[in-house]
């Protein structure tokens, strides 16, 4: 499984797929993509360094990451910034768009080059939910690799 | 006697399928569009996002998304538990 | 080539994927196998509602530099978005069934649907 | 903040399960805080039902402005995501609130020896949130992904015991059996939507003219919910689920299993009302599955040795009972004078017996569980004598089984008298079917009781006691509920069984909220 050969393309391509997925989490509001797409690319990343290393290796590079707290706290953002809306409007309402707050600038109307601080409660949605599907989907594909390899040393 | 039971109520499931996707609208030309030149024309100025298609995922229709990502928590606590070690008492 | 048939060629094939998924998920033995055919039913489903949105000509829903005849051209959103939801659902269902599934094969160490059945009467 | 109770009764369950998992390896915590969560939920539910029964139904639209804003200003067409609350899905959610708090209460101690309780007891949470959401829901789509979260959720727990072989199989079923039910949903969501280009549930039927797509459509939701409830050719799910499942989850299984139900009567009343000439035909198509179904589900039962097993092809016939009841009401729904004659009263018997069934057989499943805690063993021929030794137990699973059988003064009776007279009016015949199975339930319980609790103390049982204290109170609950409903059954049929069948018959009010012409 793990020859040299993939370990070093696993260096080299890991921190551009790292990279990829954030950009396509926060640009979310402007290109295609968002929060659940750019959590998957992410996660494929880190897939890609499970599948590449041993038992070992893997348990050390994942024991200091806590995959089951990020994941409740994606979850528990989405919940928050919901929860905002309870402030004089209703669950989920946008109530940063056109805020001047952090990511709260308006969008000029019809076809524009796009602005990063614009999309109000989207913004902030996307980037919890990005952080959510990669611990989530980090952590299926790490308990399937530790299952199966725990089978492999018990046979 | 089952399998040939199982057969045929397959094959007429079948021919139904495809009744119904021949008989629907043609391909192409959807007939009621209120709701999405709604989000096309408002998306920017509502939502203030550019992409029509994450504003309609996390403005419009975002208590969805909240349910589909909480299908995910509830897929990933299921995995953890049901892979997780034997243990506990046999009963 | 105005016969609806041609038309609806999009439909007819969900329809064909409907009945490989219902094929696979009703005839097959191996649980891995019947797992693919419920992703299988899954896509083809998904493939139905992206194709209900579709508008002829039209460009996607997104004003980021868009060419200028898009405005007033664009398919409709909400189809895309109700995929986008069913794919995720389609994932995490995928995972909990092989989940099951790789417990099923520690225990009775295969995955043949007639030799696991011990619930049964 | 009353306005905003709908959208409270889903976040409140879903921020508990959040936070479960944070827990790690405070069992004890988690527990406690399952069972605070629930009990809130409990009582946000109850104000709802007081809400929604006092002043009809209550709209709450997620993301708008103000939680009534249904249409944009200068607009036709609803464009958000709605709960549409009546008194119906108000007492859905009741007994989907009250049965996780009991659920939670008994697991206390039911599981407290087991590992993974930080994942259960979150997905006990998120089991609860499906069934909110599906039977608070307004939108169609908003329905597949509760259908969804509560099949995820109801599977990953029936296979909790994954040091058994048969948990994950059943878990397995289970599973298969809602993804693809869920999925033929949504292949009608698409159906309606290309039609109609809209997902609202009452906009829809405002609008729908009743083509062959729209018939296929109502075809293809009537198949699928009917599989999930478990009615008669997809049943085989239901006994391997409920065995497996542990006996704290039955409660909220059950309820799960009846809001697949509910959507099945939303559907078939709300969104397909409007059809003057066929909806007999469907009442009939109903009435006859529910005969089926009970007829079957009984037979199948006598022969069970698994005292869980057994119990759960009860379920499948109590089911039954609920479609026959509602299917009645549904093929007199265009007739008024009928209606007013027997139709209601025929559906407040399938209603009231949806609670009435939840009850006594989450009571039921609890003694069987309660029973399998002492014993270790399920199989009914190896048990014997332990009334002396549990007598809560056996007291309990007495009332549940007097009840289920249909014996006053126990709720089982009032709701199956009520089905019993207005099929009648029907067809006599249904009613032949319908007092033959109960009979038949009365001796099978009999024989359960007969072997598990009678006879000659065992030598291996000399040391069992009483289950803990928790699973009691649990159990107490629901034996007080069912004597309560079974003595006093016009409270519960005045103040929440006709207000939610008058919702369901009255289906001109659910189309014509906010302004909706």
């Amino acid at each position: 499984m793990t020859t040299t050969i993939i370990r070093t393309t696993t260096k080299i391509l890991v921190p551009l797929i790292l990279v990829f997925g954030s950009y396509i989490i926060l640009h979310g509001h402007l290109t295609p993509g968002g929060g659940f797409q750019g959590g998957a690319v992410f996660a494929s990343g880190l897939a890609l360094l499970i599948v590449a290393n041993n038992k070992e290796k893997v348990k050390e590079l994942f024991n200091k990451v806590p995959l089951s707290q990020l994941e409740s706290i994606g979850a528990l953002g989405f919940l928050g910034i919901g929860a905002l809306g309870f402030m004089g409007y209703t669950f989920l309402k946008n109530v940063i768009a056109n805020s001047g707050f952090l990511f709260g600038a308006p969008t000029p109307k019809g076809i524009n080059p796009g602005y990063l601080n614009t999309g109000g409660t989207l913004s902030y949605l996307n980037i919890f939910v990005g952080t959510k599907v990669l611990a989530g989907l980090t952590s299926i594909v790490l308990i399937f690799f530790l299952i199966l390899r725990r089978e492999r040393d018990e046979w | 006697m089952r399998r040939a039971l199982g057969l045929f109520a397959f094959l007429s499931f079948i021919v139904f399928i495809i009744a119904v996707n021949i008989s629907l609208r043609p391909f192409g030309e959807p007939p009621h569009t209120e709701m999405d030149n709604y989000f096309i024309e408002h998306a920017q100025e509502e939502a203030s996002a550019n992409n029509v298609v994450t504003s309609v995922v996390f403005d419009y229709r975002g208590f969805d998304t909240l349910g589909e990502a909480t299908v995910l928590f509830t897929a990933v606590s299921g995995v953890l538990m049901a892979l997780r070690h034997y243990g506990g008492k046999e009963r | 080539m105005n016969g609806s048939i041609f038309v609806n060629f999009p439909f007819i094939v969900v329809a064909v994927l409907l009945a490989l998924g219902f094929y696979t998920i009703g005839f097959k033995r191996n649980l891995i196998k019947v797992v693919i055919g419920v992703e299988i039913l899954e896509g083809a489903v998904n493939m139905f509602i992206v194709a209900l949105g579709y508008v002829k000509g039209g460009y996607a829903p997104i004003y980021t530099q868009a060419p200028p005849e898009a405005v007033g051209k664009m398919v409709l959103p909400t189809p895309q978005a109700l995929t986008l939801t069913s794919i995720v659902i389609g994932v995490a269902v995928s995972a909990l069934m092989l989940a099951f599934a790789v417990n099923i094969y520690r225990h009775y160490g295969t995955l043949d649907v007639t030799k696991i059945r011990r619930l049964r009467g | 903040m009353i306005e905003h109770l709908p959208a409270l009764m889903i976040a409140v369950p879903l921020f508990g399960a959040f936070i479960a998992p944070i827990f790690k390896k405070h069992y004890k915590g988690v527990s406690i805080w399952a069972i605070i969560i629930t009990g809130i939920t409990v009582i946000l539910s109850l104000l709802l039902a007081k809400e929604v029964v006092t002043g009809g139904i209550m709209v709450y639209v997620f993301g708008a402005d103000k939680p009534t804003l249904v249409l944009p200003s200068g607009y036709s067409v609803p464009i958000r995501i709605m709960f549409e609350v009546d008194a119906m899905g108000a007492f859905m959610a009741i007994s989907a609130t009250l049965m996780s708090f009991v659920g939670a209460l008994y697991s206390y101690s039911h599981v407290e020896k087991e590992t993974g309780l930080e994942k259960y007891y979150s997905l006990l949470m998120l089991l609860e949130v499906g069934i909110l959401g599906m039977v608070l829901t307004g939108d169609l789509f908003n329905l597949f992904v509760f259908l969804e979260i509560a099949g995820i959720a109801g599977s990953a727990l029936v296979g909790f015991r994954n040091y058994r072989g048969e948990a994950s199989e059943a878990g397995i079923k289970y599973l298969i059996v809602s993804a693809v039910a869920s999925l033929m949903v949504l292949f009608a969501i698409g159906i309606l939507y290309g039609q109609y280009g809209n997902l609202n549930l009452a906009y829809i039927a405002k609008n729908v003219s009743f083509n062959m797509i729209d018939m296929i459509a109502l075809g293809l939701l009537f198949t699928s919910f009917a599989m999930k409830c478990g009615a008669v050719p997809m049943h085989y799910w239901v006994p391997d689920a409920y065995t497996e499942v542990p006996a704290g989850i039955n409660p909220p299984l059950l309820v799960a299993t009846y809001a697949s139900l509910y959507a099945l009567f939303r559907v078939s009343f709300t969104l397909f009302a409007n059809i003057v000439v066929d909806l007999a035909r469907v009442g009939w198509i109903m009435s006859i599955l529910g005969v089926l179904t009970m007829f079957i589900g009984v037979t199948m039962a006598l022969v069970q040795k698994d005292v869980k097993r057994l119990m759960s092809y009860h379920a499948i016939s109590q089911t039954g009972y609920m479609l026959l009841g509602v299917g009645v009401g549904l093929t007199v729904l265009h007739d008024p004078s009928k209606l007013a004659e027997f139709g209601r009263d025929a559906m407040a018997g399938g209603v009231f017996h949806i609670i009435n069934h939840i009850i006594y057989k989450s009571l039921l499943l609890m003694t069987a569980g309660a029973l399998f805690y002492v014993t270790g063993t399920r199989n009914l021929n190896e048990m014997g004598g332990l009334a002396r030794k549990m007598p809560i137990t056996a007291i309990s699973f007495m009332v549940g089984a007097a009840a289920i059988s249909g014996l006053p003064p126990f709720n089982g009776f009032a709701s199956k008298l009520l089905i019993y007279e207005t099929s009648y009016r029907l067809n006599p015949l249904l009613t032949v079917f319908a007092m033959v199975t109960s009979v038949l339930t009365l001796a099978s319980f009999v024989k359960v009781f007969a072997s598990a609790f009678l006879g000659p103390p065992l030598e291996k049982f000399e040391s069992t006691r009483e289950v803990p204290k928790p699973m009691v109170i649990a159990m107490i609950i629901l034996a007080a509920l069912c004597i309560i409903f079974g003595l006093f059954p016009n409270l519960v049929l005045d103040k929440l069984v006709y207000p939610a069948v008058d919702a369901l018959i009255n289906f001109a009010q659910y189309h014509s909220w906010g302004g909706l012409a």
